[in-house]
């Protein structure tokens, strides 16, 4: 499968120069990479919330679950659960995941179930027109926020640590070979993992000179360590003027969520279960 | 014993103290007797010391309702007595612990079982007073103490030595005051409502139930997890309503039949996810156990508060399936039937239900169940490019799950193209809309093939009473001893206007009896042109009694 | 130009390059000019590159919805052209870049304008194509430069000059078509619902707005966060829609006036808190923009889906005011009546809107609005020990605010005695839910004094039009066409029965005008024993047209 | 006043020995002190979500209010936004706090609102009978996990410390003395605060012995320091067998949230803003 199969004819309505670009761009090569490898692609399953990052769902030629805002997670943790062998692949916006939804996204993370979760983080919610969101800085001037937001971001990779995701690593828009080799190592990593993509925003929060001036890419780190992986997170807090560190922060084996369950339906099937269903009536 | 009404046993004590476990003792025990079973379960939103009670009535006919007076009161604490006492047939029927109850107005009758002394002699834990009570009952009411024993055995498998002890020393210590017939009567199963609803979703192929707790449905939750090995379940407790819901959306992709269980608090919650299925077309069955509200409201007892609610949840126009079934052998089969529907025409259902059903212990007679016809699924036939939304006659369209070779599955909450594409095409907008609503239609047809509007009692009166849940039993006993008809719709969704129309012939007087305060479905029916002349209406949380209701309809209609 | 359609202009474009912005520009010029404005916005869910377009309607006459033909085109892209040509009233009345559009079918006529090549010469950016265009639109309209360059002034202060070059480089290169005369009529502002929405929350005594960001409610937000300073306002933004309706639970429990804003999506997730604001009566209005569903639906878009849905969202029996404005003007005075009437009976209220109302842009006349009167709350005397529950005759109890000093103020959200204590008393719970819903009776009875249905039209038809919310404006223009009667309840809950049922009189025919697929509000008054002949229902997100609405009255009555 | 004026004619009914019983007695003490110092009692106003622990609502004669399960943090917020003088404290449940509602809670702490979150943590569903929680250890034998939980519990304090909370601390329904101070310092801090009790649910989750075994009191512990704290939040994981630190993990001066607003009601009034109204319009 060529990322060219993977188009469907949904007319793409992003914003010219819009950083989802390459997010689409990425991931379609992967998705192409791993069914030559392998992979069926009905094995597939993506996953998106609302808002603009979402529409890819639209945009790419597999099984898509096109949900709600804020949950993204959730289903994607379902259909993990219920057919074990798909590769479930969640697009979520910042707004999506950090904010309305973000309970599910602790929840996945604790339960290290195998999902990846890839994060279109423009720091703004962009289809409604340019308010803040938890990882606006401070002082963000968006539509709700006239006079500057007056509360620090969260860091989201901090948080997901701390909620015991076991890969975690951030790209940007600008950067879409190193989104390539991320978002295949979180789709083939076995347990919970995350994307932060620094996604610009063209038309409400332009910052790809910005990060172009300060990402670096990780060398020498040892992502099988936890504190080295909390120091280079914590480095750049979303807020403040610092060198914004690109790649793998965290990796690290674990049992996963989904392995716990019986698989498929019941063997008996429905005429089984009122046998079945009789004997256990006579201990009542 | 007066056949009709049958022997009713109060027992009652402290909320954390066994008094629930002692009531399904005696009701065995009834049950081994050859009678036929309802326990009302009364208690708090309080774990330990808040009063608690329940009143187990056995009697000849079927019986799913409870009786205002009883025959023997069990006292194991002063509460009990005093709250209750009134309630006897004969004032000197009650067993208590002259240590915990004083009886003062009452002349010194009654039967006094020193449990304390008798436990403190035996070295037998505090919880098996009820043991020692139950002994006592048994030689109150002439059975034999074999009986008990048995039962005992299956009941209380660990220290049974010790527990039949004691049940023995208040058997001893007590005296026959009547002695109970056995009947002859085969036994059959003592299941509660929402036991009966978890059967019958897996008798409708449940694959994964999914409920964050929330009384009065957390029990469903529970036992689902209990035997979830037998039957090959998938039971998941997530983090939240919305969790839950939506998570039962993704299930329901992928073809996994999925139910969610919770009360009002939490159905809020799920409405958005309602909304969804109903969008997506993802079946998925919701069951909603109603309890007093508003809000929190008093989470222990029973309601029937959500039917408009449960009808109208969820932004936007689409179809849902809406059944309350009033006992276990309905809430066995409409489970089962409401699974079925969800999937053969992908649409939402929501099971109401309400504590006293959900909570309420009856007997299960499994062979007075209609037989459930298993419906066969619209697959998709591999051939044709597969559209998730392809836009049939009847509206339903051919279902693939993922992993499914060569077909691209795309599930959308936008309003989107047979392919599942978003769209904002106001001629594909007006026809997804059409598609969708133009299920109603096939699945109305549908339903007359089923018992929607049931009818008992005298049909020839021209008084009803219009009853639906849990009041069915109630309303029944109440109209059988007034000579009245009952009329009791079970689906309310797509609502079954032509049955029900029939039921009211020759009706001239409709009596609407409700655990609401505003009459919820008199006002519901007032949609379909028709009306009820009176409302009975109950929101104390506490159900009625054939003799409480008795009394209202003579004072309506006298 | 027709007297009673008015003047219409159309301009188009990509999403994202000023099509709004030179709407409400034309707009201006001609409101200067001493005309009645109407303008119809149509984006779709995208911020750049998808087609938008605004039809500006000037009228003689207060004009509150758009015409299907139209008397200008303005298309800066070939979309523009191509989908809305045929609207025109006369063929060549299009404005239009040659570099841009290319103009088949049509005998070349229309006026072309290189604005591409202006914009170079004048060194002008993008943007500015609008400006070239609105130039060349005022010559052809007859419509001197002195108007356009003093609303240019007013409208795009910054880099003003060449603004003002541009568009004089377009009034230069067209011609005057026709001349579009000055009435005398003073102008009015333009306000949008939203707007009005947001100032009669002001005028009611708003302290507090919170919302989650949701089209097409967000504009609310957006606008009262610009204007807080003014109205010493506090704005807030939080995490999701359960917080945005939790923490308005505790700014109204501190006695601020709160109100909330989303649409179908947000609102499910209010739902929980919308039951706890009745149990506990904790006064909140929330704003709820209907848009097309179920779920996600047509974000940009129009509907009137959410009418059963607000009267019975949230589980229990409690006492809601809903009420659904048609126009600006009854959007501002029904904000602040609600306002007022949630705080009087501590109860929560919904104001329905929707997209066509809360995004269309009216002149607004506030001298027009009824004057409002403010109602005063019953406060705590200070001296009885306080009881924040006390229950009173007409079920409201005095209020009092933390910091007070000596009283002691609980709120619950479980069944509570008067002085907020949780209860699980059956006797104190009927009491309570009494209390509460006895509410009901005297806020009817104040309702009597509030015109809660309008009726407009030829009164003595036989005939009626029913409508509510956004529709009224187009209902009464089809109506006054074919001489029929327009009946418009705004409120919902309580229904005004009295009030409707005069409306009624001499009707024989009614016909609902709603934008859903089911006649919600037909649905509705069956509750109270009317009935809707014939329904005309559009839910493809568009709002009705008085053509397209003549029109389909016309075969309907054939 | 007394922690006997504090009392309330409702009927306690929590279980003989629960562990709720110290933290009622431990706030009522610290309320006491603080309105004998000074603090106008009509300035307490305490917050409670719905679980056994949220009786304390009825248990406390001061303003209260007995809001959702989950939902004890946006009111709280909003409380305090709308009287900065108020004492805000929130009592929740574990199952409250860190599921439920654990999106307020994240987002309060990065706002750092000056609120005091209290948190009943004992595990386990008390209310609706025994389920897990996401500080169940995994393994735990629940109602809705007869098998035992499959997923590790959540560290609530360490995701607390990444959400920006600046005062955190630890105390256990033995340790009333401890719970005072903890109680008291939070109560006094300005900032978002919380306190984790570990409050044992003797019918449910009896861990009274296990807390004793284990628990110590920190010493010499910088709690200015982020990295010594995380190191002791981290010390212990709601999981496995290890000393648990008792006492302040974590304190930080840092702007509040509440200080943004303008104060109180318009100032104008209603008719004073239908003036205002009308100048406004002039401009549309
Ligand atoms: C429950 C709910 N609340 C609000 C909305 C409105 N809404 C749609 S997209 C969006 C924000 C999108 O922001 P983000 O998740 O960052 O995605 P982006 O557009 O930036 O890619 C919002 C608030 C919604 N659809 N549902
Ligand atoms: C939305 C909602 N879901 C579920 C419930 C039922 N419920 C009441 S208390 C409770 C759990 C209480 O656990 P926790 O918060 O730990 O408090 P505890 O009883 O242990 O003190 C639940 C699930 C509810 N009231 N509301
Ligand atoms: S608004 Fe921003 S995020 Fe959305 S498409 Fe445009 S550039 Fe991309
Ligand atoms: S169940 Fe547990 S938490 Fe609840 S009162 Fe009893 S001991 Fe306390
Ligand atoms: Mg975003
Ligand atoms: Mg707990």
């Amino acid at each position: 499968m060529t990322p060219a199969d993977l188009n469907t004819y949904a007319r793409n309505t992003w914003c010219p120069g819009c950083g989802n670009f390459a997010i689409l761009n990425a991931i379609k090569t992967v998705l192409g990479e791993l069914t030559q490898e392998g992979l069926p692609t009905e094995n597939i399953v993506i996953v998106s919330g609302i808002g603009c990052h979402a529409k890819i769902a639209d945009y790419i030629n597999v099984n898509s679950f096109y949900s709600l805002h804020g949950r993204v997670v959730s289903p994607a943790e379902a259909i993990k659960i219920s057919r074990p062998e798909a590769k479930v692949i969640g697009f979520a916006g910042d707004g999506d995941a950090y904010g309305e939804g973000i309970e599910h996204l602790i929840f996945a993370a604790k339960r290290n179930i195998d999902i990846t979760m890839i994060i279109h983080n423009n720091r703004v919610y962009g289809l409604t027109t340019g308010q803040y969101t938890p990882t606006s800085p401070q002082g963000f001037r968006g539509r709700s926020t006239p006079g500057g937001t007056k509360e620090l971001p969260l860091n989201p990779l901090e948080l997901m640590l701390s909620s015991g995701a076991t890969y975690l690593a951030r790209g940007t828009s600008h950067g879409i070979e190193l989104l390539k080799k991320i978002f295949k190592e979180a789709i083939m990593h076995k347990g919970f993992s995350l994307v932060d993509v620094l996604q610009v925003c063209v038309t409400y929060y332009n910052m790809y000179e910005y990060y172009d001036k300060r990402v670096y890419e990780l060398k020498e780190h040892n992502s099988g360590d936890f504190n080295q992986a909390l120091g280079k997170i914590r480095e750049w807090d979303y807020n403040s003027d610092a060198p914004i560190a690109l790649g793998k922060f965290y990796d690290k084996e674990s049992p996963t969520f989904e392995d716990n369950f019986s698989k498929g339906a019941s063997a008996a099937g429905r005429v089984g279960a009122e046998v079945k269903i009789k004997e256990l009536l006579n201990g009542f | 014993m007066e056949k009709e009404s049958g022997l009713s046993v109060l027992i009652g004590g402290k909320a954390g103290f066994g008094i629930d476990k002692s009531g399904v003792i005696i009701a065995r025990i009834l049950s081994e007797l050859g009678y036929r079973i309802y326990i009302y379960r009364d208690y708090p939103s309080i774990i330990r010391g808040g009063h608690t009670f329940s009143i187990i009535r056995a009697s000849r006919d079927k019986v799913a309702t409870h009786q205002d007076r009883v025959d023997f009161l069990l006292a194991l604490d002063q509460d009990t007595f005093n709250l209750h006492k009134d309630k006897l047939k004969k004032e000197c029927f009650f067993i208590y612990d002259p240590e915990e109850v004083k009886i003062e107005g009452v002349s010194a009758c009654g039967t006094a079982i020193e449990t304390g002394r008798i436990l403190k002699e035996e070295g037998a834990p505090e919880i098996m007073r009820n043991t020692c009570i139950i002994g006592a009952f048994c030689r109150s009411a002439g059975i034999g103490f074999k009986i008990l024993e048995d039962i005992l055995r299956r009941e209380l498998p660990k220290e049974i030595d010790l527990n039949l002890k004691v049940a023995h020393r208040g058997f001893e210590e007590a005296k026959e005051l009547l002695k109970v017939e056995v009947t002859g009567l085969q036994k059959l199963p003592l299941l509660s409502g929402n036991q009966a609803v978890a059967l019958g979703l897996i008798r409708g192929g449940l694959n994964t139930y999914i409920a964050y707790p929330m009384t009065p449905a957390s029990p469903i939750l529970h036992f689902l997890a209990d035997i979830a090995g037998d039957f090959n379940l998938k039971v998941i407790h997530p983090e939240s309503e919305v969790g839950v819901m939506l998570m039962a959306t993704g299930f329901s992709y992928m073809g996994e039949k999925v139910a969610v269980g919770t009360s009002g608090g939490g159905f809020c919650l799920m409405a958005e996810g309602l909304s969804f299925a109903g969008m997506a077309e993802l079946p998925v069955v919701i069951v909603l156990g109603q309890r007093p509200g508003p809000s929190t409201g008093l989470p222990t007892y029973s309601s029937q508060t959500e039917l408009h609610f449960a009808l109208n949840a969820g932004q936007g126009d689409f179809l849902r399936f809406v059944v309350a079934p009033g006992d276990p052998q309905e809430a066995y089969y409409w489970s089962s039937v409401a699974l079925n529907i969800s999937w053969k025409y992908q649409i939402p259902s929501i099971i109401l239900t309400d504590k006293n059903l959900g909570e309420g212990i009856f007997n299960f007679d499994i062979s007075s169940v209609e037989t459930i016809k298993d419906e066969s699924l619209p697959l998709w036939n591999k051939s044709a490019p597969y559209k998730r939304y392809l836009n049939t006659e009847n509206g339903v369209s051919p279902l693939a799950f993922a992993p499914e070779k060569g077909a691209v599955i795309k599930a959308n909450s936008y309003e989107h193209d047979e392919s599942g594409i978003t769209t904002e095409d106001p001629v594909i907008t007006r026809a997804m809309q059409d598609k969708r609503l133009r299920k109603e239609e096939y699945l109305s047809k549908d339903m007359k093939g089923y018992e929607t509007v049931k009818v008992y009692g005298d049909e020839s009166s021209r008084t009803a009473l219009l009853c639906w849940g849990s009041n069915k039993g109630v309303c029944v006993e109440a109209a059988q001893r007034l000579g009245l008809k009952v009329i009791q719709p079970l689906v309310f969704s797509p609502f079954p206007s032509d049955k029900f129309a029939k039921a009211l012939t020759g009706v001239k007087r409709l009596i609407s009896v409700e655990d609401n305060a505003t009459g919820q479905l008199a006002k519901l029916i007032r949609n379909y042109g028709f009306k009820a002349e009176d409302k009975i209406l109950k929101y104390d949380g506490r159900p009625f009694t054939p003799d409480g209701l008795e009394e209202e309809l003579r004072r309506l209609m006298r």
